[in-house]
């Protein structure tokens, strides 16, 4: 046990942190928010080069086989500067192909991937956007050896820059249970495929993704017919738990541009940091960064060593929406009036954490299946021990 | 205690819904959103007129002066009903209240007919940048030559300079004596030669924030000046005795129906939301837990009415506040923070969606709540400020 | 609208801090813990000499018929002290009985009440101890002419002392309505009634009461039979403003003591209560306090004028659950090690008052009715206003 | 990172439990319950020798004082074992790490085989009447006589002083140096002549606590110093370098098990209570407010447990703290508080039941731990001046 970095890990950190503060300047997350890409192609390539974009690659598939540990600190540095780079959602859907694929997907698009060719994302959420099995209602129906696909998908990251996009997609009726759900591979350039921008806190690239008789073949299957809804759950864990990287490292920022200002705005002929009032609010920023990085570290890690984690992402994520909301709201109240202005750039880091607060799921949602686990397996439970896992 | 209104008042009530229902346009709600006279356009000016008519501007204020020498109250009534429709019309806020206290003659019989008749307008220049919460530490100039004063400095956040007539000021008249005791206010015409005002854009500018936003401002400003020459005359209340007239002028503008209703309208938004939509079924208003949280944020809601309740109370009775402002100031911006955050996650996803995008519920009101909320926390004076006032004037604890 | 006390309003309140604080001291209060009876007969004697207890019981009674806002401000001032005296359940009782008892059933009970000669309490949890037509079991069946009682009643006030209770029971079997609850009056002497102490935080006198064979005659009906839950739910509402007003009492007096405290007490060579964290938790003290006063008093203030006053109770409790425990557990920190030592007052009213935020309705059950009368009845809503009163 | 434990260290955790199962008495458990000798009588002396024998006490103290220069992590899961069980062993909070660091050669070979025989005990005297939060304010005199120190004056909250063999002591030694520097720490034997020892009970002491309680202290002390006359060997550290002494001592001593597991235990308590048990039929697990709560909570418990293991990741490394020690002391109490009154509000009524209540439920647990819960965010430091700590050492800002 020894929940610290360890050196090869901090260094990684360190290179990454010399790396994206070099590369990303406030000046070019404000360009790519008008950017119709949204991202810059050139550092997307860079990224590729340093080996990031494969870091949780299987090494036949051109990448470097790392723990997804290894991959959050990236995430977690690119959360910082808010990196412009659709990071998150090609390496949700690359790691759903890598542990779940068949051979043939991952060899058409994981080494694309590794090598910066190609760009993914994934689409769940529908106009209820509630991450259950109910809740998916895109119809797929079957075609002969393919599926014809139609429906609505709300809230897809980067749909105008991805090549390929995972879906959850209904194969037969609601049932009650999680039957019936399929996970898909689809061509965001495919006929019948309409997106529509949404324009959000973050100014990010989402979109509203309709598909009317869009057909798709036998291939683009990943997993079992019907059985999909635990592989929808497991691509779920991961990108919650690498959003909350994400959330941890642009909120660590943001703490961090309050507690310099505090250091150096005076008011009442002293430091405004010199007083208890906006100390206390400053200790309290780093026990909510501290406590969500923990949490979300300890949930990546549960991953890697093939542990169940779905509790520990969902205490990460209703802890992180809760306090790395409450982290960038202070900075933005110790900042003053300029934290409101456009032209000054705290406010950059607010939308976004306010955003990702926001999405895969709310703190109600999260708690519930906290609670759920805790409450409805027989058994006593104990702190930091296993979960009882039901009969 | 009486809780209630008379029937005199509840007719009042009506009888300004009926005239807003009647009188107030789409076109006025249109020019109120461009922002860029601070919805103060022809379509207000003609509003303010018929107000005025029915003697409703300043009710409370001296007949002598055009008011109605009447009850606080049916201000604040008059108020608060113009108020929910995000109409702010001469009042509370107004800076009438600190003319009427320490305002020659000329003063008041110029200002306060103006004021009721909307013609005159101020920006309030108090903040600086280098004195933010720390108001008394304004370094702005006033030199007295003659019988003017010359004005070098700059003052932030101004955010009706854009529109104002005058501009409500505080400046250093006494760099010598200690900092509370060289400050003077004056009243100025924004169009007196050496003022210049730069626009500074807030985060809720783009897209525009929809009508019923939290704050929902779109546009502050700086307002420099250089060499700006005004008679004495223009000065309100003594000379280095401003800081007074300003801390009484603040106190009293703080009571009104402002402060409370933009730190609850959400709640009733949420709650009118969730009873009347979906998202393709699903409800919000069915989970046990969300219901558990809307009603604790209406309940800390009800507090926020009944602290403006009370300093009306008291300032009808004539009473002087210890505490009771400064109360208001703290629960009321937290109070708006909490409920913001915490409708934030029952939308979850759809409270990203900004006025301008497809899919969005309410016209995005709640995700640039979320951009707004903040601030209210922080303007005239933050939470903390006003906990500190509590804690000295309210309870006698020493400095620290 | 004036919201403040007025004169006459405001002396009552004086004359009666002035009479409590000297008649009752801590000494009393601890005395009383370990008294049988749980309370000073001649202290008793003396609150109705003042016209206390009967005053809002009516004229025609014995009583002076005031608002039950002054009843309110007495019982505020009651909590201040800690009075030791069953004053709360003998005017819950007494002004049900006023509301809706018969001719004779006042003129019994009342005038008694009015001059101090009779204790009354009632009854209406029971171990399921929702406040809930379902949770009421206490099986009344009728018996000729009147009702044989069996079941359990828990957490009773004072019934020990009283010499009526009022009990909500059982006539009609469960339908899943509020119908087939009566209410009656017992006499806690008669035969089959026992009761069993609890011992409690407040180290108050509240009994668990169990009913064997009791048998009632028909003029111990109060109300209609079987139509008995709206009266209960009046009594409820009225029973818990009431409480709360103790609350907002007792804990404005602890938070007052911890105001002294903190002008006094030095560290660090200055006054505690200079730490502007520490002036900010006598301020949030003051907003509470202050917060849950006005909540209460417009729920009186409601009955009064004979509004619905429901949601305004749920709110003044809801709130006062937290925030007078919030002012109480404050001044305990404020106060530091002293606060923990039994020979130290503080903890009476820290413990009274955590024991009242759990009686009566936990902060859930009154937030579910407000919630319920915000969202199940259709129409907008609007604050101040009365709500949508549903079809 | 490894947020995980070796099969070793696994295995020894079962160990752990297996000897408890098998060795911890009911015998021992009325014993600690009696209270008045802190449950440090004959059945807790025999199981600290059974415990010593195992080689588990101060695993990483040196070999040479008897203890296994062993990991901090394994020492740790020795601890949380038995802390779970409501029984301290030797190891955190004992002072031994101070001694360690500072003391002798001879205070080492005395006093640490001497603890991990149980055989020592250290009585904490650091609070006086007159210095509680603020510590460095201390008046309690030691004034040097020859090759003696003759001490006099009071220490408050004793806790352990009753059944202690040692008073683990700061007086000032110096009193016209600055606050800081004029004070020295004695390890002095209790029995020495002129210390008398005054019971202060607490709110927890009647009826008692049940096992499991939050704090749950009957009785701390008071201990008066007449003239005691003992010998300069019995300061540890440097003559008025005391203050450094101690700070390293309580920083190192807050490193452990205790300070997270009394404040989560509640946690599991409330989520195992509510599993297994209901009122009549209902259950509080049935309405989605509670467990939305009971999620929140037991969310900010696992991040106790996390600042826990960070602080040990530290110490494993030999590193030093910033602020994590301080962080661990704001979080945990906070969340103890939060904790103790929502289950409060779960439970209703009930729990208002004290412990030799008729109906109440867990012994009357929960109704105790609402007595006891504010404790923890006052004792050795509140929470405000951690939080104090944390921006300054932590964060580098300046004092007010």
């Amino acid at each position: 046990m020894d929940i610290l970095p360890s050196e090869e890990e901090q260094m990684l950190k360190n290179v990454a942190r010399e790396f994206l503060e070099a590369e990303v300047s406030t000046a070019l997350v404000r360009e790519m928010e008008l950017d119709g890409l949204g991202y810059p192609p050139a550092l997307w390539k860079q990224m590729a080069d340093l080996g990031w974009l494969g870091m949780s690659i299987p090494e036949q598939f051109g990448g470097q086989g790392l723990p997804i540990t290894y991959l959050g600190l990236i995430l977690e540095e690119a959360g910082r500067v808010m990196a412009p780079v659709p990071l998150h959602s090609t390496m949700v859907a690359a790691l759903t192909l890598a542990a779940i694929g068949t051979d043939q997907q991952k060899q058409d698009i994981l080494p694309a991937v590794s090598d910066g060719s190609m760009v993914l994302t994934w689409a769940v959420q529908e106009r209820d956007a509630r991450l259950i099995p109910d809740a998916i209602e895109l119809d797929a129906k079957a075609d002969g050896d393919g599926w014809i696909l139609n429906g609505t998908k709300m809230f897809v990251d980067n749909f105008v820059v991805a090549e390929r996009c995972l879906i959850a997609a209904r194969t037969s009726p609601k049932s009650g249970s999680s039957q019936g759900i399929s996970l898909f591979i689809v061509d965001p350039n495919g006929n019948g495929v309409n997106q529509t921008a949404l324009v959000t806190l973050a100014k990010d690239k989402q979109s509203r993704v309709d598909f009317k008789d869009h057909r798709i073949e036998r291939t683009a299957l990943v997993g079992e017919l019907d059985e999909g809804w635990p592989l929808v759950e497991a691509m779920l864990d991961r990108g919650t738990a690498l959003l909350c990287c994400q959330m941890v490292g642009a909120a660590r920022k943001d703490a961090e541009m309050a507690i310099e200002y505090a250091k150096n705005r005076v008011a009442f002929g002293r430091p405004i940091g010199s007083f208890q009032s906006v100390q206390h609010m400053l200790a309290d920023m780093l026990l909510h960064v501290d406590g969500g990085e923990m949490l979300t570290f300890e949930a990546l890690w549960k991953m890697d060593e093939g542990l169940p984690a779905s509790v520990e992402v969902s205490q990460a994520k209703a802890f992180c929406n809760e306090k790395c909301e409450s982290v960038v709201r202070t900075s933005q109240v110790i900042h003053g009036g300029i934290g409101f202005m456009m032209e000054f750039d705290l406010h950059l880091w607010f939308r976004r954490v306010t955003s990702w607060s926001l999405r895969l799921g709310t703190t109600y949602d999260h708690r519930a299946r906290i609670a759920s686990a805790l409450l409805d397996v027989p058994g006593q439970v104990r702190l930091g021990m296993p979960l009882p896992m039901g009969v | 205690m009486d809780f209630g209104y008379t029937t005199e008042q509840q007719d009042l009530r009506q009888e300004v819904r009926k005239f807003i229902d009647e009188n107030v346009s789409q076109g006025l709600l249109d020019e109120m959103e461009a922002g860029e006279e601070g919805g103060r356009g022809p379509e207000y000016r003609e509003l303010v007129k018929k107000v005025a008519d029915k003697g409703w501007i300043g009710i409370s204020w001296p007949k002598e002066y055009g008011g109605q020498s009447g009850s606080r109250i049916d201000q604040y009534i008059v108020e608060e009903e113009f108020m929910r429709r995000g109409i702010g019309i001469g009042g509370a806020g107004s800076g009438a209240p600190a003319i009427l206290a320490a305002g020659t003659e000329e003063q008041k019989e110029y200002f306060i007919p103006g004021m009721i008749r909307g013609e005159i307008i101020f920006a309030l220049g108090f903040t600086e940048p280098q004195a933010g919460a720390d108001l008394a530490g304004l370094q702005c100039r006033a030199v007295r030559d003659g019988d003017d004063f010359v004005i070098n400095g700059q003052k932030m956040y101004t955010s009706a300079a854009h529109y104002a007539s005058h501009i409500y000021m505080m400046c250093r008249t006494d760099p010598d004596a200690p900092r509370h005791r060289g400050i003077s206010i004056f009243l100025i015409p924004m169009d007196t030669p050496g003022i210049t005002v730069r626009p500074l854009w807030t985060i809720q500018s783009d897209p525009p924030a929809p009508p019923g936003t939290t704050y929902g401002m779109p546009r502050t400003n700086e307002t420099f000046f250089e060499n700006v020459r005004v008679p004495a005359s223009c000065m309100l209340g003594e000379e280095n005795g401003g800081w007074y007239v300003g801390a009484m002028g603040l106190n009293l503008d703080r009571v009104g129906a402002s402060r409370y209703l933009i730190s609850v309208r959400r709640d009733e938004d949420i709650v009118n939301w969730v009873k009347e939509n979906d998202f393709n079924g699903y409800s919000p208003a069915e989970n046990p837990a969300v219901r558990d949280k809307i009603a604790e944020m209406w309940t800390e809601a009800q507090v926020c009415r009944l602290m403006t309740m009370r300093s009306m109370s008291l300032v009808n009775r004539g009473g002087n506040f210890t505490y009771e402002g400064s109360a208001e100031k703290v629960w009321a911006p937290e109070h708006g923070v909490k409920t913001t955050e915490a409708i934030a996650q029952m939308l979850g996803p759809y409270a990203q969606l900004l006025s301008n995008s497809e899919e969005n519920i309410e016209d995005g009101l709640f995700a640039h709540n979320l951009m707004g909320s903040f601030q209210s926390g922080i303007n005239h004076g933050s939470v903390q400020i006003m906990r500190d006032q509590m804690a000295r004037r309210g309870l006698g604890m020493p400095r620290g």
